[in-house]
């Protein structure tokens, strides 16, 4: 392992700080407004079709492990989902793909079940802890999405291959279906075959929007202030990379200062 | 251990026993069907089953169970060992009603080393030398060199796309403006301008010093994209977002190219099976 | 004390992996994190795959009941956990040199039965993709016509009729080399932005979890 | 008709990969300059080996799993041709745990077009883990890696490699996977220190990242999925799987782009009817 190099290290702590900072002022009380993410309304839209036409409603948070962020921001979504579950009294299936994840989330369900005073309605054999294995978990989800003939299905987390199964088996029986995946090959399967795709970092936006937590609008304005940096940065790299093109290999001390900026230029 | 030896019986039962899995999991493409099912549940279970397997034979049991050590060398790992297995025993503690926190612990844990690696898997893939940010300081200006001379038709897609690019941002611009009271036309002229003068530019321009239209467009996409992913309605500048909009363009091309190259993958591996149904299971060959 | 005890092992286990990254390896200190980095990995994986009983359990709770009770589609249940039971027993039991009996069984639920099923369903895709292409990609608004046109220039240049068709149209390129353009230039901008907003995000996420100030990460709201 | 839509999609894509098998179609290939060039080093070995006396050995560096068999055997195969009626020996060394496996069925199977044998015309060096140092221990003492082959004989009591003095004795590194990252410690220490040719074979979604390697000289040529397969049996003149899947795969994707093209006219025609319509 090699060691970061110092500018790096303030690069991070550039970052870090920023976001600090901004996470901070929003549980101040400073008001954050956040773009129109479209898509996200959907989520209650959704729900409540399946809700008319009787139908339950899935939920599935992918394949990666509880220490992976992705999952935590859909487990994240999936809190709100169950939420308005539980308001219209819809019934919630959702098959998962980790047992650590199983834990948390079927604990999670309870609670959200218990606080909007309706523990009753939470049924435990609804949480289903597939398999680790990526195509037995697709296929299992596949066939719980055709049996139970769900009215909306939602694919919130990271994916490989299996995306388009998914997708695909929800709509064989014409649910509404709504995805969001920072797994960027997978996003255009997603786009193809769902109503609604939050691409990428969306995701992330969307368990701000969706829980209106201040630490969690004010981290997204941290968030564009770190990306419009490292748009800076690349800006700044362009430019002394076309610097250096044009002033040739005479300009060494450019060359020195272009690999100095990172861990080093591309050679 | 000796390989097996080839048997015809043995044989003949997993070609029988591939082929109805195969054509039970095809028949999913008709509809749901109770023959699907069973197999389903099968592969589920198999699935679970390699799951729990796997989790002994390459995690356990030599990262934890053949680390203890009762006798002998090396004594600091003894009590190690046994604290992990605390800890992980924490985790059926959901099985209880009353203590059902204590098994927060090791998910406590596991999100938290994840939070920690982040650093160094941005530092990994961004930032260092063939990182994906270092690798994005790209000149957008070659000097003459007829090895990297850029061919025509990547010039004329490109000034098409700079086309494109200014009739929409044109015809955004003015959808933009109606809600606001800046005079009509300026801005628009001065983006369509400035958009010709490129597109005539990269026509005139001497072949060594022309933009490396490669580099530039992806800087472009770069920068448009990143601007796509922008959240915070405060910092929406009228350019933000319109190079927010070209960004989903940019973005949608990127993700039809995506969507294009996996479907050949996608097919070997049916005429794979098609392979294996028709050679192996029938010997059609 | 609860919520105390919990962020703490969280803060620690984060700390850890930082200070270990921002540390230089020069220092003593960083030197000792570098090399307990292996271990605590180890531990930390070790942790995670407990679970794994957890699972087992509910699956077990639920199939069995379903049994029990005879509940609708029951035997499927049964053929689940007998599946799970053989493929775990069979599959231990090859590292430790089994009679060629259940060798021979390992081989045929795991080379003839699982891995089969894998590929198939895996292969299903093939017919996903067509059926997605068909209902997906119609030109209603630009973005869906640039999708279309990209990924029919991509899939031209797949296959050998594509080069021919370049030719008799009289193309300046060949779909071949156009679509390696369209990977290596705007399809790798696009997934080097997606990538980066990801992990920009993941870095926010973490710093949240680290400093326990997540709402919703459900750590703090204990009964 | 709507509702079991997909249903004929489905049944159309069946047949557009089966029918080329039972009918055994198969489309002529542009051969790319990839492909020439990966066939155009296997040509340049042959010939040194024909005017030397000690035989330069080809290295098959097999790290495909049973995922990608699909594309990668069919691109082995043909070369393990090229290979035989040459006459170039050769060994298969792997980083993956099951691609030497695979490699050597593959060889068996070339072998008796050719009445070759296993030790005679090549020797199988088996699984290795640790790449990098592995391959780096390789160059600088060969023998305390590769000990025995895969059968347990001591290396220098293989047949083929009686001669065998080190790594500079390897005219020819192939790597075949379908995963990334295998590629590059055979440029980084083989190639950049011995100057040894390397060619490559991978999955169609690995291509793009291996043009700029070949552009810079660092490898000497590659096939890319099946269509690198079925261009490879085309110039060795034995036609095998690649070209079948490769009929197969035109006629899928020509359906996908077909359906594309008509799910475009329907939604044209259907738009054209209702502007009539409202007038």
């Amino acid at each position: 392992m090699t060691d970061p190099p110092i500018q790096v290290l303030l690069l991070f702590f550039i970052l870090s700080g920023s976001l600090l900072v901004f996470i901070f002022l929003a549980r101040r009380g400073v008001p954050v407004k956040l773009r129109r993410i479209a898509g996200l309304e959907s989520i209650d839209e959704a729900v409540g079709r399946a809700t008319e036409l009787g139908r339950p409603v899935l939920f599935t948070t992918g394949l990666e492990p509880l220490n992976s962020v992705t999952t935590l921001a859909a487990i994240a979504a999936l809190s709100r989902v169950c939420r308005v579950c539980a308001k219209y009294e819809t019934r919630l299936i959702v098959p998962l793909a980790e047992a650590d994840v199983y834990t948390l989330v079927k604990d999670a369900c309870q609670q959200i079940y218990a606080e909007e005073g309706k523990p009753e309605l939470y049924r435990e054999e609804d949480i289903h802890f597939l398999s680790t294995m990526q195509f037995s978990y697709a296929s299992g989800t596949a066939g719980i999405m055709q049996r139970e003939q769900v009215g909306a299905a939602f694919f919130f987390g990271a994916f490989a291959a299996e995306s388009l199964i998914l997708s695909e088996a929800g709509n064989q029986i014409g649910a509404i279906q709504v995805a969001a995946t920072t797994s960027s090959y997978q996003i255009p399967f997603f786009v193809a075959s769902c109503d609604y795709t939050l691409i990428g970092e969306e995701l992330f936006a969307a368990s701000a929007y969706l829980t209106r937590d201040p630490a969690q609008l004010g981290s997204l304005v941290g968030q564009d202030l770190a990306k419009f940096a490292i748009l800076l940065l690349v800006g700044v790299g362009s430019a002394l990379a076309t610097l250096a093109s044009v002033l040739g290999p005479e300009a060494y001390w450019l060359q020195a200062v272009l690999s100095g900026l990172l861990g080093g230029s591309p050679s | 251990m000796e390989p097996l030896t080839l048997d015809p019986f043995w044989t003949r039962l997993g070609l029988l026993l591939g082929a109805t899995c195969t054509l039970a999991m095809f028949s999913f493409l008709w509809r749901e069907n109770a023959v699907y099912r069973f197999f389903e549940h099968i592969f589920v279970g198999l699935g679970m089953g390699y799951t729990v397997a796997i989790t002994w034979t390459n995690v356990l049991k030599p990262h934890w169970w053949d680390k203890r050590v009762w006798m002998g060398s090396s004594e600091e790992i003894l009590p190690f060992w046994g604290l992990l297995g605390i800890v992980g025993l924490l985790w059926y503690f959901q099985l209880s009603k009353k203590r059902v926190w204590l098994s927060r612990i090791p998910i406590g844990i596991l999100m938290g080393s994840g939070a920690g690696l982040i650093f160094r898997r941005i530092y990994g893939l961004f930032f260092t030398r063939d990182g994906q940010v270092t690798q994005s300081f790209l000149p957008l200006w070659v000097s003459t060199d007829p090895g990297r001379a850029i061919q025509e038709w990547k010039l004329a897609l490109g000034v098409l796309g700079l086309g494109l690019v200014a009739f929409y941002s044109h015809l955004h611009l003015r959808r933009y403006r109606r809600g606001t009271d800046i005079p009509a036309g300026i801005e628009i002229r001065l983006l369509s301008g400035i958009f010709l003068a490129l597109m005539g530019a990269a026509f005139l321009m001497p072949r060594g010093l022309i933009i490396a239209y490669d580099n530039f467009l992806i800087v472009l996409t770069l920068v448009c994209v990143l601007c796509y992913f922008l959240f915070w309605e405060g910092g929406r500048t009228r350019l933000a977002s319109s190079a927010a909009n070209l960004g989903k363009w940019l973005l949608m091309i990127s993700f039809g190219a995506t969507f294009g190259s996996t479907v050949m993958a996608r097919l070997s591996l049916l005429i794979n099976r098609a392979q294996y149904l028709l050679e192996q299971c029938l010997h059609l060959k | 004390m609860r919520r105390w005890i919990i962020t703490f092992f969280t803060f620690v286990a984060g700390l850890f992996y930082i200070l270990e990254f921002v540390l230089p390896s020069k220092t003593s200190t960083g030197r000792a994190l570098h090399a307990a980095k292996p271990y605590v990995g180890e531990a930390i994986m070790v942790i995670g795959a407990f679970a794994v009983g957890l699972g087992v359990i509910g699956v077990c709770r639920h199939h069995l009941r379903k049994v029990m009770l005879r509940q609708k589609g029951w035997y499927n249940s049964v053929a689940l956990l007998a599946s799970m039971f053989a493929m775990a027993t069979f599959k231990i039991w090859e590292k430790y040199d089994p009679p060629e009996l259940a060798r021979r069984l390992h081989d045929l639920l795991f080379l003839d039965m699982y891995n089969q099923l894998t590929v198939t369903v895996f292969s299903l895709l093939a017919f996903y993709v067509a059926s997605a292409a068909y209902r997906a990609f119609r030109v209603r608004t630009v973005e869906a016509g640039l999708m279309m046109i990209t990924a029919i220039v991509v899939m031209l240049g797949q296959i050998p009729l594509g080069d021919r068709f370049a030719k008799f149209l009289q193309l300046p390129w060949t779909f071949t080399e156009a679509r390696l353009w369209v990977m290596s230039v705007i399809n790798m901008a696009g997934q080097r932005v997606i990538l980066l907003g990801a992990y920009v995000g993941s870095l926010a996420f973490g710093i949240r979890v680290l400093l326990g100030l997540n709402k919703d990460t459900l750590l703090e709201k204990n009964p | 008709m709507r509702r079991n839509q997909h249903r004929w999609i489905y049944l159309a894509m069946g047949l557009s990969v089966t029918v080329p098998f039972l009918f055994r179609l198969t489309f002529p290939m542009p051969i790319s300059e990839p492909v020439q060039k990966t066939f155009h080093q296997v040509e340049l070995l042959a010939e040194e080996n024909r005017q030397s006396k000690r035989k330069k050995v080809a290295l098959l560096v097999a790290d495909w799993e049973p995922a990608t068999m699909a594309e990668i055997n069919p691109q082995v195969t043909a070369l393990l041709h090229h290979f035989m009626s040459r006459d170039i020996p050769f060994a298969i060394l792997g980083f993956r745990p099951t691609g030497p496996g695979l490699a050597q069925e593959l060889a068996e199977k070339a072998a008796q077009d050719w009445n070759k044998e296993y030790g005679t015309a090549w020797s199988n060096w088996g699984y290795k883990t640790q790449m990098d140092t592995t391959i780096q221990s390789m160059l600088s003492d060969f023998y305390t890696v590769i000990r025995e082959d895969i059968e347990g004989t001591p290396i220098q009591n293989v047949p083929v490699m009686a001669r065998f003095k080190g790594m500079e004795d390897i005219g020819l590194v192939a790597e075949f996977t379908g995963s990334s990252g295998l590629l590059q410690p055979w440029v980084e220490f083989v190639h950049a220190e011995l100057r040894t040719p390397i060619v490559h074979g991978c999955t169609g979604v690995m291509e793009s990242p291996v043009y700029p390697l070949l552009d810079s000289g660092q490898i000497q040529g590659f096939m890319g999925g099946l269509s690198g397969a079925a261009q490879y049996e085309q110039l060795v003149e034995k036609p095998g799987k690649g070209a079948e899947g490769m009929a197969a795969q035109s006629l899928a994707h020509l359906l996908v782009i077909g359906l594309i093209l008509a799910a475009n006219v329907k939604e044209g025609v259907s738009w054209l009817r209702r502007k009539l319509w409202s007038r």
